[in-house]
């Protein structure tokens, strides 16, 4: 099976060469100036997921200088072909959505207002009460005496925006933890 | 499926596409008129092979489906009298256009006369990228490696125009996915994006921004897909760039960082006009420029992007 | 779904049900119509006229609740009218299984019924098995007995009259949807149905879907081409997510969790490893201590051994039947018996019933952590309209999570297909990935019961846990990998090598997989197979889209589930013009076969349906809750006091709590006249905390509105435009009416029934865009999957004096 | 060779992607709008939003139809607007020989809105706070770079087309025809005078009261116009005539 183009080219390249435009009498002096002039900008196409609905269609997301620039329906994907929805369309302002969460926020107890928290502090504290809430509330057996290993207190809710990848350590955890009150988007 | 763009271009279509690009670009004014000639009769000259003699090739399509193009290894004997009447219709419009070639181009038509140019085994030696047998004729003919290349390129490419039409439905049929020409093995000389779905459905037609490759020798056309490098194959995202002005986002340039090949591409979701693809590639050799200034190389040689 | 969103395109018939198909899966839709375009019948059946209907060859009006009264009738005209493809239903399905004598059914119950626990014996619906404990059949299906002439018998009550009667259809247009419809018992026609939360969305949810899965039984629409039952799931990864169970009664993979009664894994095994001593059935569900091994050992790694039942006896157990789902979940949190928890990407204080009782019961929580992309209406809950934040005591954090184009990994989308999505820009700010989020936290605990041992930690210190997020080196351990060197027949595995698909999983430790439904998704030769964009297809798979190398999808990248269905004994395809597989005398070619076992005429053949125990269609289920057939019941809230079928108003078994704010209103309640239905709007995402945040989307829909018919409007004084207030027995929710004549009045018993709908996408976090809608609806839940009624309740309408939410 | 659009109603499902295009194009600022009892928001053409989706619906004969309407100027031949402005203010409104684009200048903040907005028989033309009369302006920058237009590009359902008017003659007539098999009242609206030529398949009036040249007193297109025209008829160059 030949699958390689070298397969059957003595040569490698972009084919036998022609004469150059100036051989052919062309002054290439203006069209050089003409190019060093362009603002070229550089972009890279990277293919994405929608996350709305389950269609699951397929993004190219244009990426300038690691922000992205503009998205589009990607038509190579056989079921959407390059068609959007208006959410899917909007994708672009949705990312880009300054009105988004952006730092770590915590209310304390009684508060009545947001306060900004570094990753590290809030990790620290939700282990913290985990580890509290769960030393305290481990139902190691029930009332027949039988092994439960339950904790009852705590929950886990969500989510379907998860990728496979999260869900799968997402129940690990939770039931290494023993949460039993587990449930997300499926159910509603 | 795409529209062979080479015998549909009918001369007013190549005419205004020269006009609209001179007129946008007046610094490509002269390539563009000076390859506008040669496009015009090559368009004309495959017309008239296609409404000639039938070819007689021993093509067995059902290779497609193994990856391999129709014409590779396949014998051009048979195209003996297309070859000639294609090499003296496009060496009197090469004449014509570039007079600073004229020596060695009727030094050519003299070696023609005297029968020493085997067309078939130069064509086959062509398309197989073969530069011993070029360069070795070129020495015997005492004509430049460079100006043969150019007028074997030049015939060979409306010959092969109509084996590429006659097999257009195979073709489409077949899916080709690779980045060299499913007909001649060529590699395209420009891509363009598509407007809308393939599969064009009452309700959600798409975006479109399918990607099809233009074969730089013979005008097939075949879907290829968005994030793939046509010489390398890459897919990585990171290492395939494109870039473009802010001013003419119908016009871009895909670069692969990994094998340095780079490929002209409109995107025809943006642009009114659907000027025929060569001559649209003409219009962008400011692009070529560009490409080969920061040391990326073309897809395909062609008859206009050698710019250095 | 068991085929796929680009097989929609060979369907002859399209019954769209419990779904608005143009608005909400609007490229989906892109394929209906292309079926349509090469000659498919396309029929909507729903209480709102929508873009759905617009674009289908009909649009039917239904009053919500009463699609099993609808459906029932289609079962009753295919059997009088004789249209159910013979030898599918013979061959295929359980119609001519014989049921043991304990099964009855009078008056709207089957036998087994306990009204006190309000729970079936379902023992009392077995079959009558032979000497070998395979059940007897009557291949005539003339034997009173048996499936099929129970079924018969069960929906004979189901005339036109008494369905047009309830569901408020006339009858004219009934038998034109059941004509169209039957239309595909053809062997070389397909029918297929579309449903999403309009049918599952109800106390009677499954039973709505069962009812469907009979009539594609009897017309021999399972397992074809432009057939099946498909579930339009809504969500972004709502499938990937279900499959790896963010959910409380499962792990991943579809198996049971474990229950306090199966204290060991043996014990476990036992319960759930089902047997059939048919040669003919390949009960693939045997296999299941393999899968179910193979998931503790990827979760306990070196930890998980033989001895210790690979880790079995850490695990948590429920008790049995107990309900742990939101329903339950909130109401003990209503009582204070929940301290904390986590809220991932989800915005329940909008999107849950009965949003009043939940919003309060969020109160009485001692610590929250809601990750989430916006600040919403549930991080946001303590400060909520009307209550004084000093007096909420819950600890809040509000954890900046990534969109989809800001990280790797893969999702599932509802046809099973298993695809990768790159990072294309990182997370703005300090924003991060859940992946990120939940190893970083539970490293942080396991690090704490390493450090300062408190209640039980062998579960959390023993797990095999990543010490960074890595999407692709997650998907390899969701493959799963031999764990030692390993012979399987005549290849030699090595360990640390991937495991080639699930049959070479195995139950004794030698293999692990994070879920055993994705095994095989990636491969020593090809790697991830989610990336990979192939579309090439031979010409049998294209004629009907296929695209079988174009990623993959679970299972064995299988595209149309219970394929062996779609052809005859002998293997020849029912329709050769779109065959799913066809036996070329030695192989199966086309899909991947359900088994590769040979054809059934050979003797060595397995019936197609092989998640069955006995390898058969289920027309009898003998498995849901409240009863093996489908059968009318109102909605919790109704605007009738009873229906044609029989005196039992509801559904026997739904699910519901008691509390002080769980008030129902009583059937046919004066004070509540009216019916409700939820659903979605285009331009915003379920809850709309996402979508309220782009201007240009909420200026296209800024506030929340009713939508009802003018006849409705006139009754109540309401002209379109005017702000109301809609009531029910929980709540009051200020709307603007839309006074449309895409709401129809249905006539029901004689008496007109009015049916207004309302968009659940807004919440008072958005000023002046109105507040959820839940707030009315009631929380009420099907009995098998515990998913509450938000499609039918009662309410009232009246106009507003002024309005306080929306300005 | 003027350009012209063509919008094929009987392809809308009021998705309103080429509502937002247009404004994410133009950088129009969102609108506060409200719920008035119809999808159709905002309620009307204004300076933020030079195209809209309009929505109307109907019962008939038990059977609900539902039609969409994607409004916005139609670049008329010519155009009534633009002589009504020229007889205030010459050059304030200009037509683009090129591509037939009717174009508002600053200067048209001299002009009497209302006036210009009774002689359009669209009811298109719409007053920006600064005082300028703005509406749909083709995507003209982009058009005449070869660009199509925002709202064309943006569209996922072959409703908005754009290019030459012959082009797009053809293409209207081709699917008139085929659309006519369903719906015999389908036309093209006022397709020999303007360049956005609308399909659609019932009575215009049941999609909005300016689907066809239309003025609160029901005149045609024609004797309309032959009123705007009488006192200060003058040759339109440039452009092909109208045929009407």
């Amino acid at each position: 099976m030949l699958l390689n183009r070298r397969d059957f080219l003595k040569a490698a390249g972009g084919g036998v060469a022609c004469v150059s435009l100036s051989r052919m009498g062309f002054d290439l002096g203006p069209v050089k100036a003409y190019a060093a002039d362009l603002k070229m900008d550089g972009a890279k196409e990277v293919i994405s997921v929608c996350p709305f609905c389950s269609v699951s269609c397929h993004i190219i997301a244009h990426v300038k200088d690691g922000k992205l620039v503009n998205t589009e329906g990607d038509p190579d994907y056989p079921i959407n072909q390059g068609a959007l929805c208006a959410k899917g369309a909007a994708m672009l302002s949705m990312t880009r959505n300054p009105h988004r969460a952006m730092k770590p926020m915590y209310r304390a107890p009684h508060s009545d207002k947001w306060e900004e928290k570094s990753w590290d502090w809030a990790l620290n504290r939700i282990a913290d009460l985990v580890k509290e809430s769960r030393d305290k509330n481990f139902v190691e057996k029930n009332d027949k005496g039988q092994r439960v290993n339950r904790l009852e207190k705590v929950f886990a809710l969500g989510t379907s925006h998860m990728s496979n990848e999260e869900c799968s350590l997402t129940h690990q955890a939770m039931r290494a933890l023993g949460v039993v009150h587990m449930d997300h988007q499926a159910r509603i | 499926m795409p529209v062979l763009n080479g015998l549909g271009d009918c001369e007013q279509h190549i005419n205004d596409a020269v006009e609209s690009f001179a007129g946008k670009r007046p610094v490509l004014e002269p390539m563009l008129r000076a390859f506008g000639n040669i496009l015009r009769e090559k368009s004309r000259l495959a017309a008239q092979l296609a409404a000639g003699k039938p070819y007689d090739l021993a093509v067995d399509p059902s290779r497609l489906s193994r990856g391999v193009p129709l014409l590779a290894g396949v014998s051009l004997e048979p195209l003996q009298e297309q070859l000639n009447v294609s090499f003296n219709a496009m060496l009197n419009v090469l004449r014509k256009t570039f007079s600073d070639l004229d020596e060695e181009l009727s030094r050519l038509e003299i070696c023609y006369r005297e029968r020493k140019l085997d067309f078939v085994n130069l064509s086959r030696a062509y398309l197989e990228t073969d530069p011993r047998v070029l360069s070795e004729t070129a020495r015997s003919l005492m004509v430049s490696e460079g100006v043969l290349g150019m007028v074997v390129g030049v015939l060979l490419a409306p010959v092969l125009e109509v084996v590429a039409l006659s097999y257009a439905e195979q073709v489409h049929q077949a899916r080709w996915l690779k980045g060299f020409c499913p007909v001649c093995g060529s590699m395209p000389s420009i891509s363009y994006l598509g407007e809308s779905g393939e599969q064009a459905s009452e309700f959600l037609t798409g975006g479109g921004g399918q990607k099809y490759l233009h074969c730089s020798m013979c005008g097939c056309e075949w879907r290829t897909k968005r994030n793939m490098c046509p010489a390398c194959e890459n897919e990585d995202k990171d290492r395939r760039v494109y870039f473009q002005t802010e001013d003419d986002p119908a016009e871009r340039i895909d670069v692969c960082t990994e094998c340095g090949a780079y490929l002209p591409c409109m995107d025809f979701r943006e642009s009114v006009l659907r000027p025929p693809l060569e001559i649209a590639a003409v219009g962008m050799v400011h692009l070529d420029a560009w490409a080969c200034e920061k040391g990326y190389h073309p897809l395909a040689n062609t008859l206009w992007n050698q710019v250095r | 779904m068991t085929n796929h969103w680009i097989d929609i395109k060979n369907a002859d018939a399209i019954l769209i049900m419990g779904s608005n198909a143009a608005e909400h899966h609007p490229i989906s839709f892109k394929w209906v119509l292309d079926a349509k375009s090469r000659g498919a019948v396309v029929m909507h059946v729903d209480p709102k006229f929508s873009r759905t209907s617009a674009r289908a060859d009909f649009h039917v009006p239904l009053r919500s609740g009463t699609d099993i009264a609808f459906l029932g009738g289609m079962i009753n005209y295919i059997i009088e009218k004789d249209k159910y493809f013979k030898d599918y239903v013979l061959n295929y399905t359980n119609a001519s299984f014989l049921v043991d004598k304990g099964f009855d059914f009078k008056d709207g119950l089957f036998s087994g019924y306990d009204p006190k626990t309000r729970k079936y014996d379902s023992t009392k619906w077995a079959y009558e098995l032979d000497d070998n404990k395979v059940p007897k059949k009557d291949p005539t299906l003339k034997n009173p007995r048996c499936v099929f002439q129970l079924m018969k018998s069960h929906y004979s009550r189901y005339t036109l009259q008494k369905v047009s009667d309830i569901t408020g259809v006339s009858e004219e247009n009934l038998k034109k949807v059941y004509d169209n419809y039957a239309a595909t018992g053809a062997a070389d026609k397909a029918g297929t149905v579309l449903y999403a939360l309009g049918w599952t969305q109800h106390t009677v949810g499954v039973q709505n879907i069962r009812t469907a899965a009979i009539i594609q039984l009897l017309l021999g629409n399972v397992g074809v081409a432009g057939g099946g039952i498909n579930a339009l799931r809504g969500e972004p990864n709502v499938q990937g997510s279900t499959d790896h169970a963010l959910l409380y009664h499962l792990v991943p993979g579809y198996m049971s969790v474990p229950i306090a009664d199966w204290q060991t894994l043996e014990d476990y095994h036992k319960a759930n490893t089902p047997a059939s001593n048919d040669s003919q059935s390949a009960n693939w569900w045997q296999n299941k201590p393999k899968y179910f091994n193979s998931l503790l050992k990827a979760w306990y790694g070196d930890n998980a051994t033989k001895e210790n039942g690979f880790g079995y006896e850490m695990l948590p157990k429920i008790e049995k039947g107990q309900d742990y789902s939101y329903l339950f979940l909130f109401d003990r949190m209503y009582r204070g018996e929940i301290k904390g928890g986590f809220i991932f990407g989800l915005n329940p204080m909008n999107s849950v019933p009965n949003s009043n009782k939940l919003r309060k019961a969020m109160d009485n929580l001692d610590w929250l952590v809601s990750v989430d992309v916006h600040n919403s209406e549930t991080s946001d809950n303590w400060h909520r309209p009307g209550v004084d934040p000093k007096k909420v005591k819950t600890e809040v954090f509000l954890l900046p999570s990534a969109h989809r184009l800001e990280k790797d990994g893969t999702v599932t989308n509802s046809g099973r297909w298993h695809l990768w999505h790159y990072e294309a820009v990182p997370p703005p700010g300090e924003a991060r990935t859940f992946g990120y989020m939940v190893v970083e936290l539970m490293n942080r605990i396991r690090q704490r019961y390493k450090d300062k041992p408190g209640a039980f930690p062998d579960p959390i210190v023993k797990l095999d846990w990543p010490a960074k997020f890595d999407a692709e080196e997650m998907a390899k351990k969701i493959n799963g990998y031999f764990t030692q060197d390993k012979k399987i027949g005549d290849t030699e595995y090595k360990k640390g090598q991937l495991v080639p698909s699930f049959a070479a999983l195995q139950d004794d430790g030698s293999t692990s997989s994070l879920n055993w439904l994705y095994t095989g998704s990636v491969s020593e030769k090809e790697g991830i197979k989610a990336k990979k964009r192939d579309a090439t297809q031979t010409p049998m798979q294209a004629a009907i889209g296929l695209y079988p190398n174009w990623a993959w999808c679970w299972p064995v990248n299988r595209r149309i589930l219970y394929n062996r269905a779609s052809v005859d004994l002998q293997g020849k395809p029912y329709n050769p013009a779109k065959a799913v597989i066809e036996w070329d005398g030695s192989k199966w070619v086309g899909d991947v076969p359900d088994g590769g076992w040979p054809p059934l005429a050979t003797g060595k053949g397995k019936s197609p349906f092989i998640m069955t125990v006995h390898g058969y269609g289920q027309v009898f289920g003998p498995g849901r809750m409240e009863g093996p057939f489908p059968e009318h019941y109102e909605p919790v809230e109704t605007p009738v006091t009873g229906h044609p079928f029989s005196k039992q108003l509801h559904n026997p078994c739904f699910k519901s709590v008691t509390s002080d704010m769980d008030i129902l209103a009583k059937p046919a309640d004066p004070k509540y006249p009216i019916v409700l239905t939820t659903y979605s709007v285009t331009e915003h995402w379920c809850g709309g905390g996402e979508t309220r945040n782009v201007p240009n989307l909420l200026e296209a829909e800024p506030q929340l509105y009713v939508e009802m018919s003018p006849q409705l409007a006139q009754e109540k004084g309401i002209k379109n435009g005017d702000g109301v207030i809609i009531e029910s027995a929980r709540g009051k929710v200020e709307a603007i009416a839309m006074v449309t004549v895409r709401m129809r009045p249905f006539k029901i018993q004689g008496k007109l029934v009015h049916e207004i709908g309302m968009p659940f996408c807004f919440g008072w976090t958005t000023p002046g865009c109105g507040d959820s809608t839940n707030r009315l609806t009631a929380f009420v839940c099907d009995p098998n999957t515990t998913i509450p009624e938000f499609k039918a309740c009662l309410v009232n309408v009246r106009k507003a004096d002024k309005l306080t939410e929306i300005s | 060779m003027p350009k012209s659009f063509f919008i094929d109603t009987s392809r809308c499902t009021a998705c309103r992607g080429c509502q937002l295009a247009c404004k994410e194009w133009n950088e129009l600022p969102p609108n506060k709008t409200k719920q008035t009892g119809s999808h159709q928001n905002p309620p009307d053409l204004n300076p933020n939003n030079y195209k809209l989706v309009r929505f109307s619906e109907h019962l008939e004969n038990d059977t609900v139809q539902w039609y969409f309407f994607p409004d916005q100027c139609r670049h008329c031949l010519e155009p009534p607007c633009k002589d009504t402005i020229e007889g205030y203010v010459p050059g304030a409104a200009t037509q683009d020989p090129e591509t037939g684009a009717v174009l508002y200048t600053e200067k048209t903040k001299e002009v009497p809105f209302e006036e210009v907005r009774s002689s359009c028989p669209y009811d298109i033309p719409r007053k920006a706070a600064d005082g300028r009369l703005v509406k749909c302006t083709m995507c003209n920058e982009r058009v005449s770079r070869g660009l199509l237009p925002a709202c064309v590009k943006a569209c996922p359902t072959g409703t908005m087309n754009f290019g030459d008017r012959d082009k797009m003659l053809e293409l209207a007539k081709k699917r008139l025809a085929e659309v006519k098999k369903t719906h015999p009242k389908a036309m093209l609206a006022d397709a020999d005078s303007v360049n956005v030529i609308y399909l659609v398949l019932d009575d215009p009036k049941k999609y909005h009261k300016t689907v066809v040249a239309q003025r609160s007193d029901g005149l045609s297109r024609k004797q309309f116009l032959a009123q705007i025209f009488a006192p200060i008829r003058r040759p339109v160059e440039g452009i092909g005539q109208s045929k009407s």
